[in-house]
């Protein structure tokens, strides 16, 4: 690297940390709706990307009234948007496990290919409602450009955004799960069923509540993506796989474990990627993760069970 | 000849679904679709090839793949390299700034051949790499996954991870393998020209015939122990685990076997449709793939067949008028099979003929229940 | 103690820890030739463990099962079952979807490797051992049944001839009598008593009655380690086990 | 010779309009579509089937969807002038459903069933190669709309899109001598229209501008994550990026450049696959001041072009914008009008042959004035436009007519 100043470097180096943390949390806030459906619940839901394209048409939907209704609400209607993309997918969430999912959970490889025909017909109504092109929502002034501590260093405010947006996620997740009575409850049921609703656990309503808040962060996470990316009607499907790999990675019933998994997974590719090819960046990373899963199949965090 | 009859073929009723599979395929399409149909027909039928291998796999062996797509690609991919090869003689590519490889090679910069393209100039070879690859591959793939008991949910994701792989590999290494285009504008076979109607139609019984060949071939290996121990394996691994079996060679085995099939059918697309690309490989055909099995049956050799040749006639008679409409019906016809069907047309078909005449039905749980013991008493007695 | 024995069974200084919490913690077991071995324990004293530990389906931490002198520790679960060691499960086992024929079949210990299996034929010697086995089990009229339609007893019976038809050394029961009712219990003790001639049994139970019906010995597990071994009246009369039982 | 031809053509299309009208009265017009038509086509006495193939679903549906609709304008309005040899244009559109085999499967169905005297369609090179095979052995005629990668020249197709050297040399050129662009920085997605792009590019910036490419990248398509790249280029400092970037990638790496701060105050970037249709996805304010190279802008400021964008308007609505291959779509009718007219006749090869004397020429073309090469391509100027926050862009350079040349010596 001749002909750089330690400065330019370590510029570089601090962005090149950045953007590997900021792939982190776009990683996270995908995976965390479905660390609580698949790892909670079992439920392996392929349409999961798909209810992140609702919370980001939600965003667009949101931008677009906003814009041409209350032009003063600007720069503020992001939060409105992501608080209505929340409950919207968490409804059709709920929705779709009262009609769909309940009934199958006993079976996890038909709960794959029933949400798969969900994932179909989600993407159709996007188009026919938002056409096949590509959207994408105005964006506050505030969310756009950088933010330079020195003179060379540039950190994008969107990611930062994203950030910061995970963490929050993150913790009330780790609130609802863990510390609150509904967690304690969610918990019960995904370790014994029978036994819960014997000890009077309503466990159909905490299936449809936790499902139903698995896909509402999904919502949120597709309209933080608005300002990373656009949305289209396949939008949710390019990060499908991604998401079930961080998920599984980690081991499936851990929240522990999908955090260090997004991280890791994260930061091999964010630093690949900065060396080699990007399509050969993914191509490791994906090979990397299959072969450790080869040695850890229960991923990286699972607890050791007496069975 | 006893035994292949009665166990193999299934019996009467066996036989009769068979016979009327083989005539459907054999002398109504045939009959009464013209050619440019005929070679549609022929194309959804390679398809049905890793239809019936997901019976074995998943419908029997309680392994469901994501990834059928990649063995259908590498038996698809291997033809088409040896296809490629023979298009690409030095006359036919002198234009070039290397004649005598591939276009998209020369495109590429690429002054010679890699060497894993030369022993595809054998047609020997190729048939041969069209079992073995897939097979080689299959057998990695699951001497990893299954010695360290991945399986259900867990193992249905990495395949699909491997499927991405691949994919991404291919369109990334265009220059060797041909990127995102595929390997197209595959002409002959030892000179002769396989798009003409008379190859086409010729494919087509190919294709039929081996399609015939690898539903018996599967009912060979469900009607053994090994069937047994399938079925046994999915409700029960770990007894079967301490009856003494080791468990994960039975699983590679099986996998290897549903690979293998998968790649033939590729081969055959290959053929009939002129090119191979990236775009069967991927995460989607594989699904699709799932879907032709799901519909058809899991449980059904033959329903299998029927199920990639309904779909693939919807799909292309709805998207000629309602493309939109398309995806809904695919889409609701996922759940309802899952939901309402689970064993897919197999399973109508035998509620229907439940309705239909009790006695029927009656004759039907009485062959169902019966074979085996029954055979045993009469051989005592 | 000398590494060889005589014992069909010789367990020793065996622990297995989950994450720190040793559900089975220096345990030293032997059981002897055709004898009768039953371990009795409160919940949680680590008797269902000790069989998965002996049958390779759970690794062990530390320690020693030797079977006919074969350490079974380092192999894998297929070669133990080949080596001569049957177990049954707590909750039936068997092919729900096959029938009573076939999963005493699938169970024949001839065709166990993948071509074997592929090319196993139905012989008449094969049907013979199999129509034996199921009139031990008292299922020779159920043989075309599919084993899902069977009674929970039933299927505690066939799990039990699926075992027998290995003729397995050493045989290991986890509460077989468990849901059955007072005639099936009489029926499977003397199954018991008539299969346990010529192989070592161990057997999980809860049911006193039964274990004293049956048991040649008897051992009492508790948190992971014996807390009495010996037969039924001695151990029934052990203040430890007493204390263990009936709590203060 | 010319100007024989030339009467020749004339009295033939007096004689054809004659028939026709002849024919409304007196059924005795066979004799004429056997003249016209002599290898079995679907043409009638008043009628000329076409075909036009695209996605109209999956994943290219939305870049499709702007070419066949200028390709129904163009068709529509040729009717409205009284057809092509005073024939009235009928229409069989099929769906390319972004699937390669699809579009062959489609490909054999117009040519083999419906026996359409040409087809408009295709887009990505991949369907093109995946349909070329269908319309060589079954002898149809594919007018193809996309700008791509050349290094093709089929007798059935007329690439009515520039081929690489067409779009790529002259920006490049324009580049070096306007901004004193001495270092480059490639970065496209991972498939055969950005990589061949790149390679010729690449030969161009070092062996004839004397420049130097300090990175070259391909991501996967659809990736969204542009982090690490655009680091890497911060760090090598290019007097210009060029990208060719596409599809739903494309928002994600302008989002990205803007929010990492390189905009076009500090930075020169140069893109080949931004047309006004990509503009509504990414954002006008996200790409302001950046450069596209097309032969196309919606923005041409002359009379054809201002007639088409108001046809366009009214056919398909207000809001509709026209980027680069949409126009390219718009001229694959006429352009086929004009060689029938040329050939005097419906037959491919008779229409190949006209197509292939080199003097087929649009004048009313909206980006100016086209003409058809014996290559099979077309004679285009290359333009630059920079972009407005509106999301059009303001043309700063023009180029010449730009012979295509598909397979380009020194490029390869």
């Amino acid at each position: 690297m001749g002909g750089y100043t330690y400065s330019e470097l370590g510029a570089i180096f601090a962005m090149q940390g950045f953007a590997g943390i900021s792939l982190f949390s776009v990683l996270l806030l995908m995976a965390l709706g479905l660390a609580i459906i698949f790892g909670q619940m079992g439920v392996i839901n392929m349409a999961h990307g798909e209810f992140m394209a609702v919370g980001a048409y939600t965003t667009y939907f949101i931008s677009t009234i906003t814009e041409n209704y209350l032009p003063s609400l600007m720069p503020i209607y992001f939060f409105i948007a992501i608080a209505v993309s929340f409950l919207f997918a968490g409804l059709l969430g709920y929705l779709a496990e009262f009609s769909l999912i309940r009934h199958l959970y006993k079976r996890p490889l038909d709960t794959l290919l029933a949400t798969w025909g969900l994932s179909l017909i989600m993407q159709q109504s996007f188009r026919s409602f938002f056409g096949a092109r590509e959207v994408s929502p105005t964006l506050p002034d505030w969310l756009l450009g950088s933010y330079q501590p020195t003179e060379m260093i540039d950190i994008p405010i969107n990611g930062m955004f994203v950030l910061g947006l995970t963490i929050i996620v993150t913790l009330v997740v780790f609130y609802l799960l863990f510390k609150s009575s509904w967690g304690l409850k969610v918990r019960a049921t995904t370790q014994n069923r029978v036994m819960s609703g014997a000890v009077g656990i309503n466990t159909q309503k905490v299936d449809r509540y936790t499902f139903a808040l698995g896909c509402g962060i999904a919502g949120i996470a597709g309209a933080a993506f608005t300002t990373i990316a656009s949305t289209g009607p396949t939008t949710g499907s390019l990060y499908i796989v991604d998401t079930f790999m961080v998920v599984v990675f980690g081991g499936a019933a851990s929240l522990f474990g999908t955090i260090a998994s997004a991280f890791s997974i994260a930061q091999a590719q964010s630093i690949l990627e900065f060396f080699i090819s990007g399509s050969m960046a993914k191509v490791y990373t994906l090979l990397a993760l299959i072969i450790i899963l080869m040695f850890k199949p229960e991923g990286l965090f699972a607890s050791k069970v007496r069975r | 000849m006893n035994y292949f009859y009665e166990k193999v073929m299934g019996g009467k009723s066996g036989l009769t679904g068979f016979i009327i599979l083989a005539v459907v395929i054999l002398v109504a399409f045939p009959l009464f679709l013209d050619i440019f149909r005929l070679n549609l027909v022929g194309k959804y039928l390679t398809y049905a090839f890793p239809a019936v291998s997901l019976v074995l796999l998943w419908g029997y062996g309680g392994i469901l793949s994501l990834g059928q797509g990649v063995f259908f690609g590498l038996g698809g991919y291997a033809m088409a390299m040896f296809l490629k090869l023979e298009a690409s003689s030095p006359e036919n590519t002198a234009i070039q700034s290397t004649p005598g490889i591939p276009d998209f090679m020369d495109w590429n910069q690429l002054t010679e051949l890699p060497w894993f393209w030369v022993p595809f100039e054998s047609f020997t070879f190729t048939l041969l790499a069209v079992i073995i690859v897939p097979a080689i591959f299959a057998y990695i793939i699951g001497a990893a996954m299954f010695k360290r008991r991945v399986g259900g949910v867990y193992f249905a994701i990495i395949t699909q991870v491997i499927a991405v792989i691949l994919t991404v590999l291919i369109v990334g290494q265009q220059g060797y393998i041909g990127g995102i285009n595929g390997i197209t504008d595959l002409r002959t076979l030892h000179g002769w020209d396989i798009t003409t109607d008379n190859a086409k139609v010729i494919f087509y019984y190919i294709c039929c015939l081996l399609l015939l060949s690898i539903v018996i071939v599967g009912r060979l290996i469900l009607t053994s122990k090994f069937g047994s121990l399938l079925l046994a394996m999915r409700d029960k691994e770990d007894r079967v685990r301490f009856s003494g079996y080791d468990v994960s060679h039975f699983k590679i085995f099986i996998f290897c076997v549903a690979s293998i099939f998968s790649a033939i059918g590729g081969a055959l697309f290959t053929l009939q449709v002129g090119f191979m690309s990236p775009s069967f490989v991927g995460i989607v055909p594989s699904i699709e793939m799932v879907i032709f099995c799901a519909v058809g049956g899991r449980m059904s050799l033959i329903g299998a067949i029927y199920g990639a040749l309904l779909i693939n006639f919807g799909k292309t008679a709805f998207s000629e008028t309602f493309p939109q409409l398309w995806l809904f019906l695919m889409g609701g016809l996922f759940i309802a099979v899952v939901m309402f069907f689970p064993n897919g047309l197999a399973g109508i078909w035998n509620t229907y003929g439940h309705y239909i005449t009790d006695r029927l039905k009656q004759l039907k749980t009485v062959f169902v229940m019966k074979p085996s013991p029954q055979e045993a008493k009469q051989d005592l007695g | 103690m000398s590494a060889n024995t005589d014992f069909t069974l010789a367990i020793e200084e065996l622990t297995v820890s989950f994450d720190g919490f040793k559900a089975v913690n220096d345990l030293n077991l032997y059981v002897d030739k055709n004898e009768l071995h039953v371990v009795i324990g409160p919940n949680g004293a680590g008797k269902t463990t000790v069989l998965d530990l002996i049958c390779g389906k759970t690794k062990a931490t530390s320690g020693s099962i030797k079977f006919l002198n074969k350490e079974l520790t380092t192999m894998p679960e297929h070669k133990i079952v080949r080596a001569g060691v049957g177990r049954k499960f707590q909750t039936p086992s068997i092919y729900e979807n096959l029938s009573v024929f076939e999963n005493l079949e699938v169970s024949y210990p001839y065709g166990r490797s993948v071509l074997g299996s592929l090319l196993f034929k139905r012989t008449e010697k094969v049907e013979r051992k199999i129509i034996k086995i199921a009139q031990d089990i008292m299922l020779e009229d159920s043989l075309d049944m599919p084993a899902g339609l069977l009674s929970h007893g039933q299927k505690q019976w066939l799990e039990i001839g699926m075992l027998l038809i290995q003729d397995p050394q050493l045989l290991m029961l986890d509460e077989p009598v468990a849901g059955m009712s007072v005639k099936e219990r009489e029926q499977t003790a003397e199954l018991l008593n008539k299969i346990s001639k010529g192989r070592s049994v161990l057997v999980i139970e809860h049911d006193m009655d039964f274990v004293e019906r049956i048991a040649d010995k008897v051992t009492v597990l508790h948190q992971g380690k014996i807390l009495a071994a010996g037969d039924m009246k001695k151990v029934q009369n052990d203040p430890k086990v007493i204390e263990v039982y009936l709590g203060h | 010779m010319k100007l024989k031809q030339h009467a020749s053509k004339r009295t033939f299309m007096k004689n054809a309009a004659c028939a026709v009208v002849l024919g409304l009265f007196t059924m005795a017009s066979s004799q004429v579509t056997a003249e016209v038509n002599t290898t079995g086509l679907a043409v009638t006495d008043d009628t000329v089937t076409v075909g036009i193939l695209h996605s109209l679903t999956g994943t290219m549906a939305i870049s499709e969807t702007g070419a066949q609709e200028a390709e129904k304008l163009a068709i529509k309005q040729i009717n409205e002038m009284g057809g092509i040899l005073g024939r009235k244009i009928k229409i069989i559109q099929e769906d390319g459903a972004s699937d390669w085999p699809t579009f062959a499967e489609k490909s054999r169905k117009l040519l083999v069933k419906d026996k359409v005297a040409a087809v408009f369609g295709c887009w990505t090179s991949a369907s093109r190669k995946a349909a070329l095979p269908v319309f060589e052995k079954e002898n149809g005629l594919l007018y193809y709309p996309t700008f791509y990668e050349g290094l093709e020249q089929s007798k059935n197709v007329i690439y009515t899109g520039q081929e690489a050297t067409q779009q790529i040399i002259d920006g490049l050129n324009w580049v070096a001598k306007e901004k004193k662009a001495k270092t480059f920085y490639l970065i496209g997605s991972d498939y055969i229209w950005p990589r061949t792009s790149m390679k010729i590019a690449r030969k161009h910036i070092e062996n004839v501008l004397g420049g130097k490419v300090v990175g070259e990248e391909y991501k996967p398509l659809g990736n969204t994550q542009f982090g690490s790249v655009i680091n890497k280029i911060r760090l090598k400092k290019p007097d210009v990026i060029y990208a060719a970037v596409v599809g739903g990638s494309n928002v994600a790496w302008f989002k990205q450049l803007k929010a990492a701060g390189i905009t076009s105050k500090k930075q020169t970037l140069l893109t080949i696959s931004v047309t006004e249709d990509e503009v509504l996805g990414i954002g006008g304010e996200n790409l302001e001041g950046f450069y596209s190279i097309m032969k196309y802008f919606q923005s041409q400021d002359n009379p054809n072009n201002k007639a088409f964008v108001k046809a366009f308007k009214e056919m398909w609505g207000e809001d509709s914008v026209i980027g680069d291959v949409t126009q390219a779509a718009y001229l694959g009718p006429w352009l086929w009008k004009a060689a029938v007219e040329k050939a005097g006749s419906f037959d491919i090869d008779k229409v190949v042959a006209a197509s292939e004397k080199g003097d087929i020429e649009l004048t009313t073309a909206p980006e100016g004035y086209v003409k058809l090469h014996p290559n099979h391509h077309l004679w285009s100027k290359a333009r630059v436009g920079r972009w407005n926050k509106d999301g059009q862009a303001t043309v700063v350079y023009t180029s010449e007519l730009i012979e295509p040349d598909p397979f380009p010596k020194g490029y390869q």
